[in-house]
């Protein structure tokens, strides 16, 4: 481990980790690495998707053993995996994976094992909630549920939770995967005033400019390995690319300024004519073939609401769709895939994936019907989905066969992608596609984007990220449920920041 | 010995050869001294019995011993089928088979056996009911806990109870209560009975393992055990005569008892195993041995054994195989 | 056990409707069974003058105090996310056990010839749950292995001892110590109501207000998350399997003495009544809801309708259809009342 | 725009024979019984010369083919995420009722007076058993209950039917389709045999190489997402539920036939096996997991349990016992051969 970086004398470690390796079966996670986060710093942790970042998450959160190796918090060893009260003194985190109690209200999810001694004051533990809650700007009853919560309230809820616990060093892995920008801000805000505190971070983000943000140090994995530690201003993005895909040759996520213009005269794919749905009003909008809109807005503006109803997640209450001019039956799924339909959903842990089922059924199970005759899906075939998926898009994976739920999270994103995209549809439906996905699958995933379009697809792309939008030949905003305005390729950054936040000039 | 022949076709078997013995079950207190029993006649009696086997309750397991044993080489079976419909094929393969087959407590719906020995479940509820309805003097309200609706033999006590009452004592009011043989059910359904009737003056129980210790704890806890003296006297009548209910009838905590013979049902069954082993038969008429042969159709023959029924008078008998056990 | 969530991602941007009580919610499925239990009322106090006299109602509490309590013991193993079959067998061996450890060899005590003082009788019934409880825990946690098959294996093995120790026979010969609790009355209510309900209000005040008792909920929820919150998950789930054994245990104390004698198929079949109570009352099989109020108005919502039969003198024959066909209402209408989809 | 074809190879050391069937997976666990059952059977031939016979393994067959249509059924059920008790019932009440609509209404025979034509007994029962089904799914599905407290009030309700329509009394006066069905012989396996082993064959291929079957581990492992993928999950349910049904109506044929007749309480309390074959075989109650495969393999060691128990002639006061520690064992032998953790 010759490039990790050594600390300067006198400054106390919040925590280390040395010559960790960790296998599940025959995939080795973590190869012999090692992490060293000084006191009060913030320090990011990147690599690609199945670079082993989650892996050392769990070993550096007790969840899990490693193989061997050690783990140490400022300079004690590690207490026994047994002990969770003592890992949870030491460390708090964000994972990945949610691990908020649906059945459970907010304010005991924020609380969870720390009601209190003794009698829990309900009323107490309530106010304290709130409290917590409006810093970070959510606004929700938190005597609910939190199954009621929206994705991103319930990313917001274990990000205040992790916060609050008071260890002095806290991990965050891609916490603002499913936030949008007012929310990351906010939480970036939280982060530099904690770490004023003398708060140590350890983040993980496949957001590179959020690294160069807020994190000082940063060390890239590559293939379960230790590829580098080095200060972040040292290191330029270029470089930073570099380390992470093993390769030179930077970045080009695909623009739409590439693709030949899309005539007026071009054909509707799809149309919606006065749509009234779940938190959306009246919209009307044409898809042209190979047109690639964006759909842009806060988490409250209709949009996901208004991209699930295309696809029939969702039951418009008035209003038609048509697909090539046939009108689709509301609320069915089944309806819009005949009349070539494709979508990504929002969650994949939710709507995009049975994570007991192989990387294979999961990619094929829009298509399964075309695998054979009369229902019959030939092995070979389906495999052959499988493979194609993986080569495709560039799942990390130990074969077609391997169960989706051993798969790291961008990649599994990848393989609701391939979902999407077995049946060649016509109209594809891309919520947050890239939520999740590390920088250089972003850009292959664009890629896949860019193509189907010039193909002639037309695509409707939700999502909060801006090299999404990138790709869109326009960007619709939305607000309050309405469609607010519309930018054609040449949106800059600003306009569109104040349209979705509702500053209309 | 009754009438002893020799068997049609002359072809008399070998006395020794191996006897198969299924027990019911192994979790009441009647079949478990049944279960005592037969081991203890087998030796006295001289029966080559193999290792017996215990359906556990259940039909299917029972025709699946079966199928075990005739595979191991019984040559007569003894069996007490408590669901007496479910095993016409087997009765119909077993006599395929020439195995003699002799059935205990129950008589099956078809199909032919050797012999059945049993004592008449219909009339250990006409008993059980000529004792109450000339307790109660022919009118006053009774309790009755039936069996499970679907055993042969809680049916019998129940379907004779009931219409003898009707025929002989009109002014009698019978409640009846389904239990499964559970003492918990009849334990609360007595409560609610007694809460609802509190002038309730007999009960009839049909299994005296599983109600009597729960009844008693009812009647105690609300003050209804009374001596039979006492002018409001619950007078009950059990069914079974294991030594619990002697020890209460001698206590004078209940009235009666029909003693189903336990000990002369093990006995007897080896005996018309190894009686069919050696190719005797049998007509109807009376015995040597105080029963009765009868055609119960179907040219199946069956010994009704005496069940008689135990009150204070003669519950010292020591022939009552519920005096016997516990010595 | 991969939990995915399932929510329902809110239709509406929630809008800050008013702050509540943080367990309205959970009260409000509550008494998901109060208008069922209510008809029930109604329904019983026209067809029968007994059945709301307080001699009735009492005795409807006495029939229902061993249920409640593996009621009790099989809610709080559900909400942690496990199962135990195995209660149902614990509720008759225990008492077997202990009270042949502490009478005579005879053949009409059936004891095992130890004969240990007559006080050990109670102790030693609750630490023959206790180990069985713990037992399953071994395996459950231990060897990772599934615990419905678990505790049905052992529901096999226990019902099994229990015929083997017992000799198939019933136990006639009780302690004083059973006799007594199944028998006293104190003020008015007899003493397993009062222990059923003593249990049943410390458990919803653990299970309400206290942080080892909310724990259950967070395990069953979201075992991962449980522990990533710093909770023992192995520990607790042990705890609670032990416990329960321990309350089939005094369940098995109480309806021992209510019956005066052990037979040697007491308990058979009750799982699916303390299922079927448990169930109706909210909790859920798949871990993490449900109040234990809840699946109390199970138990009496079961008990009544079985009272209220038996004061109607249904015919037997229909008994068992009449019962379910009314379960099945309940059932019914308790969902059309709350408007919640059950699991 | 070209795609990054450079996958990340170096996580998997062996990437080359990473490329495998998607089935084998499956097929692994899907073994985790075999050792268990090689043990059992080395025992057996050890233990009795019987055992190993033609004779008596054929007819070990024949006892376990009722059960293993239910199992089937059952698995089918669970492995698409839902639960149904009240097979155990629709085992008796579908030829009952059946039967009843056929025969005359003598004492003897127990009809209903309508006296249908015989022919009619077959189509009527597996009809009825579609009924039962059909009427789970509709309170499952459009009333969103439970579906253990769902199938368990229907479980008492069609049991109660049974015991109603039938008077309490079994029936005997089977129709000739029914006697042959349970009599004949095919080759020297019996027809029930034969039934069963070709029901699990149709159902393991639809299970493995057909979209309707694989919609079932898509919908039991995340119905959302399987929704979302188009599937019809609701008429898949519904489906599954009906034909769960229907098989239990034909076991119940292949039972009644080779018991000749249908006692008052046939199949009770068989659902507990049902669950313990359809769970050892490596279902899991959770949904989308498990094979139908290894349900097969579980039901074929229960049975094997049993025969070797009866074979040993055990002493039938510890029958039970034993048969639950062996079910135990092997349960933790399942579990250190195939190494995963069961659920
Ligand atoms: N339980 C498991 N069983 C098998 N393989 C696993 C398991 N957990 C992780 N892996 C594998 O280990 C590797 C590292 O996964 P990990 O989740 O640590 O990646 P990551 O860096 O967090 O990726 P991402 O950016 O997508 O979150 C992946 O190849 C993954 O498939
Ligand atoms: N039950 C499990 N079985 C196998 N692997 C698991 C299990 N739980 C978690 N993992 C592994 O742990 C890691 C963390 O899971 P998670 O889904 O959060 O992935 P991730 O890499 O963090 O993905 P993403 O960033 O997009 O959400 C993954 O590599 C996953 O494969
Ligand atoms: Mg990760
Ligand atoms: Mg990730």
């Amino acid at each position: 481990m010759s490039a990790q970086a050594q600390p300067a004398a006198g400054v106390r470690l919040a925590a280390v980790a040395r010559d960790v390796t960790k296998r599940f079966g025959r995939t080795v996670a973590l190869d012999d690495v090692g992490i060293e986060i000084r006191d009060g710093e913030s320090h990011a942790l990147v690599g690609r998707n199945g670079a082993g970042k989650s892996t050392l998450v769990s070993i550096l959160t007790g969840l899990q053993a490693a193989d061997s190796g050690e783990v140490s918090f400022f300079g004690e060893p590690a207490p026994a995996l047994s002990d969770r009260e003592a890992w949870r003194r030491n460390v708090a985190c964000v994972y990945q994976r949610s691990t908020i109690m649906p059945a459970l209200s907010v304010a005991e999810n924020l609380f969870i094992n720390r009601q209190g001694k003794g009698l829990i004051s309900w009323p107490k533990l309530r106010r304290q909630a709130n409290e917590l809650l409006e810093s970070f700007g959510v606004d929700v009853d938190v005597t609910k549920p939190a199954s009621d919560l929206t994705v991103e309230q319930r990313q917001l809820v274990e990000i205040a939770r992790a916060l609050s616990v008071g260890a002095k060093f806290i991990i965050l892995d891609e916490p603002t995967a499913q936030l949008d920008g007012p929310a990351i801000e906010r939480l970036f805000d939280r982060l530099r005033a904690l770490q004023d505190n003398g708060i140590a971070f350890m983040f993980i983000s496949h957001h590179l400019e959020e690294i160069y943000e807020v994190c000082q140090t940063v060390t890239v994995f590559r293939d379960a390995r230790h590829i580098l530690t080095a200060p972040v201003a040292e290191l330029g993005r270029a470089e930073l690319v570099d380390a992470m895909t093993g390769e030179p040759g930077g970045l080009s996520v695909p623009g739409a300024a590439d693709r030949p213009d899309v005539g007026e005269d071009s054909e509707v794919a799809l149309s919606v004519e006065n749509l009234t749905g779940d938190s959306f009003r009246d919209v009307t909008l044409r898809v042209r073939k190979g047109e690639v809109i964006g759909l842009a807005g806060s988490a409250s503006s209709g949009k996901h609401q208004l991209a699930e109803t295309v696809y029939g997640l969702r039951k418009a209450s008035a209003g038609t769709i048509r697909v090539s001019g046939e009108k689709l039956k509301p609320g069915s799924v089944l309806d819009a895939l005949r009349h070539g339909i494709g979508c990504v959903p929002r969650d994949r842990h939710h709507q995009g994936l049975v994570l007991g089922l192989s990387v294979a059924e999961n990619a094929a199970m829009t298509v399964m019907n075309r695998l054979g005759p009369a229902g019959l899906v030939a092995p070979g075939r389906l495999a052959q989905v499988g493979r194609t998926a993986i080569e495709s898009y560039d799942i990390v994976t130990s074969g077609a066969g391997q169960p989706v739920s051993d798969l790291s999270g961008g990649n599994q994103q990848k393989v609701v992608m391939a979902r999407a995209l077995a049946g060649d549809p016509d109209v594809l439906v891309l919520i947050n596609p890239t939520a999740g996905v590390d920088v250089k699958s972003k850009e292959s995933l664009l890629g896949v984007v860019d193509r189907v379009a010039r193909a002639g697809t037309a695509v409707i792309v939700v999502s909060d990220e801006l090299d999404d939008l990138r790709v869109c030949d326009r960007v619709l905003v939305m607000f309050h449920g309405q469609v607010a305005a519309q930018f054609g390729r040449d949106w800059s950054e600003q306009e569109l920041v104040a349209s979705i936040e509702g500053v209309t000039e | 010995e009754s009438s002893p022949g020799s068997a049609p076709g002359g072809a008399a078997g070998d006395p020794n050869a191996k006897v198969g013995v299924d027990f019911p079950r192994a979790d009441s207190d009647f079949w478990n001294s049944y279960i005592q029993y037969v081991p203890r006649f087998a030796k006295e009696l001289n029966v080559n019995m193999m290792d017996p086997t215990n359906s556990q309750n259940k039909v299917e397991t029972l025709v699946a011993n079966v199928q075990t044993l005739t595979g191991q080489g019984a040559k007569a079976i003894v069996m007490a089928p408590q669901d007496t419909g479910a095993i016409a094929t087997t009765l119909q393969r077993l006599e395929q088979q020439k195995i003699p087959v002799v059935t205990v407590d129950t008589r099956p719906d078809n199909g032919k056996v050797y012999m059945v020995v049993r004592a008449d479940n219909k009339a250990y509820g006409e008993k059980a009911c000529k004792f109450l309805g000339d307790k109660l003097g022919g009118k006053g309200k009774v309790v009755e806990f039936q069996g499970a609706l679907s055993s042969i033999n809680g049916r019998d006590r129940s379907e004779a109870f009931a219409s003898c009452m009707k025929q002989n004592y009109p002014g009698v009011t019978v409640f009846e209560e389904p239990t499964d043989w559970e003492g918990g059910k009849a334990s609360a359904a007595l409560q609610t009975r007694l809460n609802q009737h509190p002038d309730i003056k007999g009960i009839y129980m049909q299994a005296g393992g599983a109600f009597l210790a729960p009844t008693l704890q009812v009647l105690r806890s609300t003050n209804h055990l009374l001596p039979p003296d006492d002018p409001n006297h619950i007078f009950i009548v059990s069914n079974d005569g294991i030594p619990q209910e002697l020890a209460s009838i001698r206590k004078g905590e209940i009235d009666a008892t029909v003693s189903q013979p336990a000990d002369m049902y093990a006995k007897w069954a080896l005996y018309y195993a190894k009686a069919a082993l050696e190719g005797k038969t049998f007509q109807p008429g009376p015995t040597d041995h105080g029963s009765t042969i009868v055609d119960v159709g179907n040219g199946n023959l069956e010994d009704q054994l005496p069940a008689p029924l135990v009150t204070k008078d003669n519950v010292d008998d020591k022939a009552l195989w519920g005096n016997q056990i516990g010595q | 056990m991969t939990k995915t969530l399932s929510p329902e991602t809110a239709t509406t941007p929630a809008p800050a409707s008013g702050r509540r009580q943080p367990i309205r919610f959970a009260r409000f499925r509550d008494l998901a069974l109060v208008p069922a239990i209510i008809v029930l009322i109604i329904i019983g106090a026209i067809v029968s003058p007994t059945f709301l006299t307080i001699g009735n109602l009492t005795d409807v509490l006495q029939q229902q105090s061993a249920l409640a309590l593996l009621v009790l013991a099989e809610a709080m193993i559900l909400i942690a996310g496990k199962f135990d079959l195995s209660l149902e067998s614990t509720i008759g061996f225990a008492p077997v056990l202990a009270i042949a450890l502490v009478v005579p060899a005879t053949d009409q005590a059936h004891g095992l010839g130890t004969e240990w003082p007559q006080w050990m009788a109670i102790p030693l019934c609750l630490l023959i749950g206790a180990a069985i409880g713990g037992l399953n825990g071994l395996l459950i946690l231990k060897f990772q292995l599934s615990a419905f098959i678990v505790t049905l294996g052992m529901l096999i093995t226990v019902r099994g001892l229990h015929v083997g120790v017992s000799g198939g026979s019933s136990l006639f010969q009780l302690p004083p110590s059973f006799m007594y609790l199944g028998f006293e009355k104190w003020g008015g209510l007899a003493a397993s109501v009062w222990i059923a309900l003593i249990a049943f209000v410390i458990g919803i005040i653990v299970l309400s207000y206290f942080r080892q008792g909310r724990s259950l909920y967070a395990i069953g929820g979201n075992v991962d998350a449980a522990k990533a919150a710093g909770i023992r998950t192995n520990a607790v789930v042990w705890t609670v399997l032990v416990l329960g054994g321990v309350l089939a245990a005094l369940a098995g104390i109480l309806e021992t003495g209510r019956l005066g004698a052990i037979g040697a198929n007491m308990g058979e079949g009750m799982i699916f009544t303390v299922f079927a109570a448990a169930v109706i009352g909210g909790i859920s099989l798949n871990g993490g809801k449900g109040t234990l109020f809840g699946a109390l108005c199970g138990v009496l919502m079961l008990g009544l309708i079985q009272n209220l039969l038996t004061l109607m003198s249904v015919d037997g024959h229909w008994f068992g259809a009449i019962n379910g066909v009314i379960i099945l209402i309940a059932l019914v209408l308790s969902r059309l009342t709350t408007g919640k989809a059950q699991e």
